[in-house]
């Protein structure tokens, strides 16, 4: 094991599923220079500029390309760097990428690329470059859809990703970007499709996502000293979502928290809810809680936006009330 | 950017091949026929959904499917199954599919705005317009990096050319000079508006230069013309040269979708239409140019209607999709 | 009271709109022909070129183009035809148009526009012409969603939309456009954000949306026979959600069943089931049950696409299951 | 569209007023120094999120907008801040927003990438590249509809052109004869990409022809000949004659984002940015053709020091927005 911090498991997932595989290219505005996020840095001195591809400020045309690459035997990661930018090629990502292989049955292999995106605030960016659009794509059939919560799974999730035959959009977070986190040295990947326990507990479940995770766990410390005992599962793969480590820790703990750091309305906390709900109803001692950002842009001010996204503390007040304390 | 001149025919008839017209003649003839069948079945109701007619834009396809080999690509619209025919996909399967049957080349999913054929090179048809171009673009750009000599043609109306997406592919193209040729069908209209409300410019070819990249806009009903423009990108695209933007001008017969009235358009207009048929043209100047007799261009049609005959038989006698087959297939069940 | 189909109901609040307030202007492809759903029939002929504006295949441009004109005195509305179409336009709808009010406080008297687009299949128009993206627009702060199921609600709605000075997504369906109803022959509104009963049952509430509603009509006569009495909810506008009324109704009948013809994973039947079961957690006799598509894309062939979007028959299955018989 | 020719100074003179002179002179220093001490701020670890500064690019917002109107209207992107001083907003707020204080113009929710004043004809920046560009033009469209005379521009990067709504935003605006101007900034390139990987043209400009719509490209580091480019654009535009592409050469000194190492640019591209400061050109000029006298300069330059000081004090007394301000007023309440 090694510690190392989340963007560079970004780099090295990539770096080691562009040696594996000559097939595997990555498009993306200055992905030559490392991107803003340090993504991509070094792959270019490392691979060259005819598999790291600086591309033209044209979203829809280069997702559009990547889906016509793909199709046409390579397998393309595109780096949007922020997530925010889906709204300039939502056409070849939900009309296209999403849906050819239903459309062409038996006619490919899959769709196999990767779209690379961060989501989230906390980094001062403002309304249009913090938003955290996980639900629209997970609501979209044909996408699958991950967001890494630690410097592990940030790793195995890409390299997972990559090799799937299908779309997958690989959201990672600004707020996690320099957390460091502990890696195998050897070849690993995180299966998509598979959630996890970040924390067993026994009164209370929280699944959380992506840096709601670390705010999860913090508040999972605090709440130990108010003596409520918290699980924390992460699911990972936001779709196809991994149901049911979800539903066998409710029917242990019998309490649920959902937090995510996007809007709460029509968000994916609703999703989950309702199915627990269904597929456990008898065993909840309280109606679930969803912890999400309130129905308003996010603000460019550290006041403001602070006021506007979740936090920790938002889980604690949420965990004491479903256990009526 | 002006109209290419007519040509003399002395002039065309050496560089192209006896073989070649006779392909042209009987594809030409193909697309109409289906076309025409298809049109009868759709207004007596038989059809679901919407259907875009072809009628009177056929040179196009034909004149650019004549230079391309099976592994080479097409990419379509909305207006799609005269390039599909002309690039080698069965008629039978075809009009299943647009018949929404179980032996449709997608099964029935798709119809006629959303099909493809990747066997036959036929990347696919999308029902956004201009959604298509960017995966075009994506083809010939797997195609110059795995350097498999493939080349590309997107066909696009007129009005996709108003689209941000329709800028994007064709600057990408031009930067990585990707093997692809964008056929722009101006037939005037798209659906009720006129080119003049939609863009300010006479020939759509002049946006070719702000990509850097060459455009010509020609007579897109002589399918001499057509074979003779497209050839000249095509080889461009093949040397490694970049892509062309290639206007053909044309004529929409029946309007946007079958049954339109048309009442937007004059009527002098529409009886230009006619006037401007390819398929008298063609068989004129292979008569006068003693490449075929009237015989010979006779028993090609015969053997045409044959086959589209058989394929509305095959599509006819496919029975309806198997509901429990729609939920299955989103994903790929493959990993590498 | 007259009866009129759906589409010459949006007709005719778009005449008396347009009549009665000269800031008010058409813009989108083939309006001046009336488009293809004959939602703007007859308008260029009464109200000009100057007023029914017909645009080129520019979508994300002519979004753009009616936000800015809204800043500087107009109230557009534009008239996009194939939600579908939405996916080249999500900047513009998401990143400006929602957001404006917002970012630029106390600049604007807000950002009054309409965008009319019908979502739906059931007309054999396939994958990318059939879609209901609503939930995208519900997730999104600052967009108001509205999706009448009668001719008198697309009258009222989409005069009070014009009316309304923030944005609002006026979602028309495709399959009720020929449907006819009773519409009053003076000046009406429809307010947003108003639920309205459709039905008044005791034994189970049905939330349906859009076309919905009118298979959940169908389904209450059916479950009557069975001595079943259903109670059918339209909520009308989808954000702000009336979430009151749909309460009140669970408290009464304490049964609930969602229903819309989107997908349902992350639909709005997961925030209508979330919410209910957190504000009547103890009111309810069985989980709430959701009806949606499936994770598919809409296929073309008609005995496909009567699989994969819901009816009348699941609504009916469900209000079976929720009652326990 | 080739650059134009450096004009004689006689041939210039006389054609500007010296009040404007004055103006130019005066916004030049405001912007530089307001740029100066905001990169300086940011570089202390005082300011969240991002800065993108324009130091160098000065000219061109200055010598466009001293053709506008108090009711004219500028709309920008990420570098914003001096377009949206040289169209008349006041320091003090624009500076206070960057800090994301309460009395920023936005109170603090926008930022540097998304503020506006429109009682100062200030549409807003955009966060999003070319996302500005069709509310611009539908501010012109409105213009226009409502024949208030009002003029709009919009400013633009070069690698924005390579975005569809730059397309279909300028397709727009010539159909309609709208009364705007796009200001291309070309700084040779978009964060780490030079022009030549993004597209294959030289002058941005060409693209004008596009949409029927004239286009040309300037120093942009002279600001007497941004100001007689725009001079002809705007007066067009109110002449009801419709839009313009003017794209003005200039250099980005600072990199994309203050903080950029730039790396990826040669040496002597930076060195090449300090050669063509346009405030000493621009000084030389009013000291040459006696203009201004050298004190007269520096009294300018006292003046606008004391604006500056002001504007940060401003700013920095200020104090951090109300956390419970931060939901309301997603929406308004009004209705017609
Ligand atoms: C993005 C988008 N906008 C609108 C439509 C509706 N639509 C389908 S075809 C068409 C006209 C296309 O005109 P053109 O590109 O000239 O092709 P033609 O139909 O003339 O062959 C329109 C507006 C669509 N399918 N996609
Ligand atoms: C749609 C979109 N893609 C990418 C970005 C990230 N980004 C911000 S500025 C910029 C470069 C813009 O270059 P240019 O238009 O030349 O303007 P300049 O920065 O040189 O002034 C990029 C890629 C963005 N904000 N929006
Ligand atoms: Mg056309
Ligand atoms: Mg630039």
């Amino acid at each position: 094991m090694k510690s190392i911090r989340y963007h560079k498991a970004i780099t090295e997932a990539l770096a080691e599923e562009l040696e594996r595989d000559s097939r595997v290219l990555i498009l993306g505005e200055d992905v030559g220079m490392g991107t803003a996020f340090a993504s991509t840095r070094g792959l270019v001195e490392r691979f060259g500029t005819d598999r790291i591809i600086d591309t033209p400020i044209s979203e829809s045309g280069i997702v559009g390309l990547a889906v016509g690459a793909a199709l046409n035997g390579l397998r393309p990661i595109v780096e949007l760097t922020i997530m925010d930018f889906v709204t300039v090629c939502m056409d070849p990502l939900v009309n296209h990428m999403a849906k050819l292989q239903y459309m062409f049955p038996g006619q490919h292999q899959g769709v196999p690329l990767v779209i690379m995106a961060s989501c989230g605030g906390r980094v001062g960016a403002g309304p249009q470059h913090s938003q955290s659009l996980e639900a629209w794509f997970a609501h979209t059939p044909g996408i699958k859809v991950v967001m890494p919560s630690t410097s592990y799974d940030a790793k195995g999730l890409l390299k997972a990703a990559v090799r799937d035959n299908n779309p997958v959009m690989y959201l990672y977070h600004k707020g996690l970007l320099r957390a460091p986190g502990e890696v195998p040295e050897g070849e690993y990947t995180v299966p998509l499709g598979v959630a996890e326990t970040k924390r067993a507990g026994k009164d209370v479940t929280v699944v959380a996502t992506a840096e709601m995770v670390s705010q999860a766990l913090t508040a999972a410390q605090d709440l130990e000293k108010a003596g409520i005992d918290v699980e924390v599962v992460d699911p990972r793969t936001i779709y196809p979502l991994d149901i049911e480590p979800i539903i066998a820790s409710v029917k242990k703990t019998s309490r649920l928290v959902v937090a995510h750091e996007a809007v709460r309305f029509c968000g994916l906390g609703a999703e989950i809810a309702a199915t627990v709900t269904e597929m456990a109803f008898d065993y909840l001692d309280a109606p679930v809680k969803r912890i999400g950002a309130p129905s308003v842009p996010i603000p460019f001010a550290p006041s403001l936006e602070n006021a506007v996204l979740p936090g920790a503390r938002d889980i604690v007040q949420a965990c004491r009330e479903v256990c009526g304390c | 950017m002006a109209k290419t001149e007519p040509q003399s025919s002395e002039d065309l008839q050496s560089d192209v091949a006896t073989e070649t017209l006779d392909w042209m003649f009987r594809m030409l003839v193909l697309l109409r026929r289906m076309e025409e069948r298809t049109v009868e079945m759709f207004l007596s109701g038989k059809l679901p959904g919407w259907l875009h007619s072809y009628l009177g834009q056929e040179a196009i396809a034909v004149g650019v499917c004549a230079h391309l080999n099976e592994d080479d690509f097409v990419a379509s619209t909305h207006r799609c199954r005269g390039h599909f025919l002309a690039k080698g996909m069965a008629p039978g399967p075809l009009m299943a599919e647009v018949m929404g049957k179980r032996d449709g080349i997608c099964g029935g999913r798709g119809g006629e705005m959303h099909m493809a054929d990747w066997s036959k090179g036929v990347i696919g048809s999308s029902g956004v317009v201009a959604g298509g171009l960017s995966l075009a673009t994506g083809v010939a750009f797997a195609s110059r990096y795995r350097k498999t000599g493939q080349v590309v043609v997107a066909f696009l109306g007129e009005s996709a050319t108003n689209q941000g997406a329709f800028h994007e592919s064709l600057n990408l193209a031009a930067v990585w000079d990707l093997p692809i040729l964008y056929v722009c069908e101006n037939n005037g209209y798209g659906v009720s508006v006129p080119q003049r409300k939609a863009m300010k410019i006479g020939d759509v070819s002049v946006r070719a230069a702000s990509y850097g990249m060459p455009g010509e806009t020609i007579d897109g009903d002589d399918v001499i013309a057509v074979h003779r423009a497209a050839g000249r990108a095509v080889a461009r695209a093949r040397r490694g040269e970049g892509p062309t933007l290639l206007e053909c001008c044309t004529h929409r017969w029946l309007g946007h979708f079958v049954g339109d009235p048309q009442a937007y358009r004059p009527k002098d207009e529409l009886e230009a239409c006619k006037r401007s048929d390819p398929i008298p043209r063609f068989e004129d100047y292979l008569l006068m140019e003693k490449v075929f007799t009237p015989a010979e261009l006779e028993k090609v049609k015969a053997e045409v209607e044959r086959q589209v005959t058989a394929a509305f038989e095959f599509a006819t006698a496919s029975p309806a999709p198997d509901p429990a087959d729609a939920l299955r297939g989103v994903f790929t069940e493959g990993t590498e």
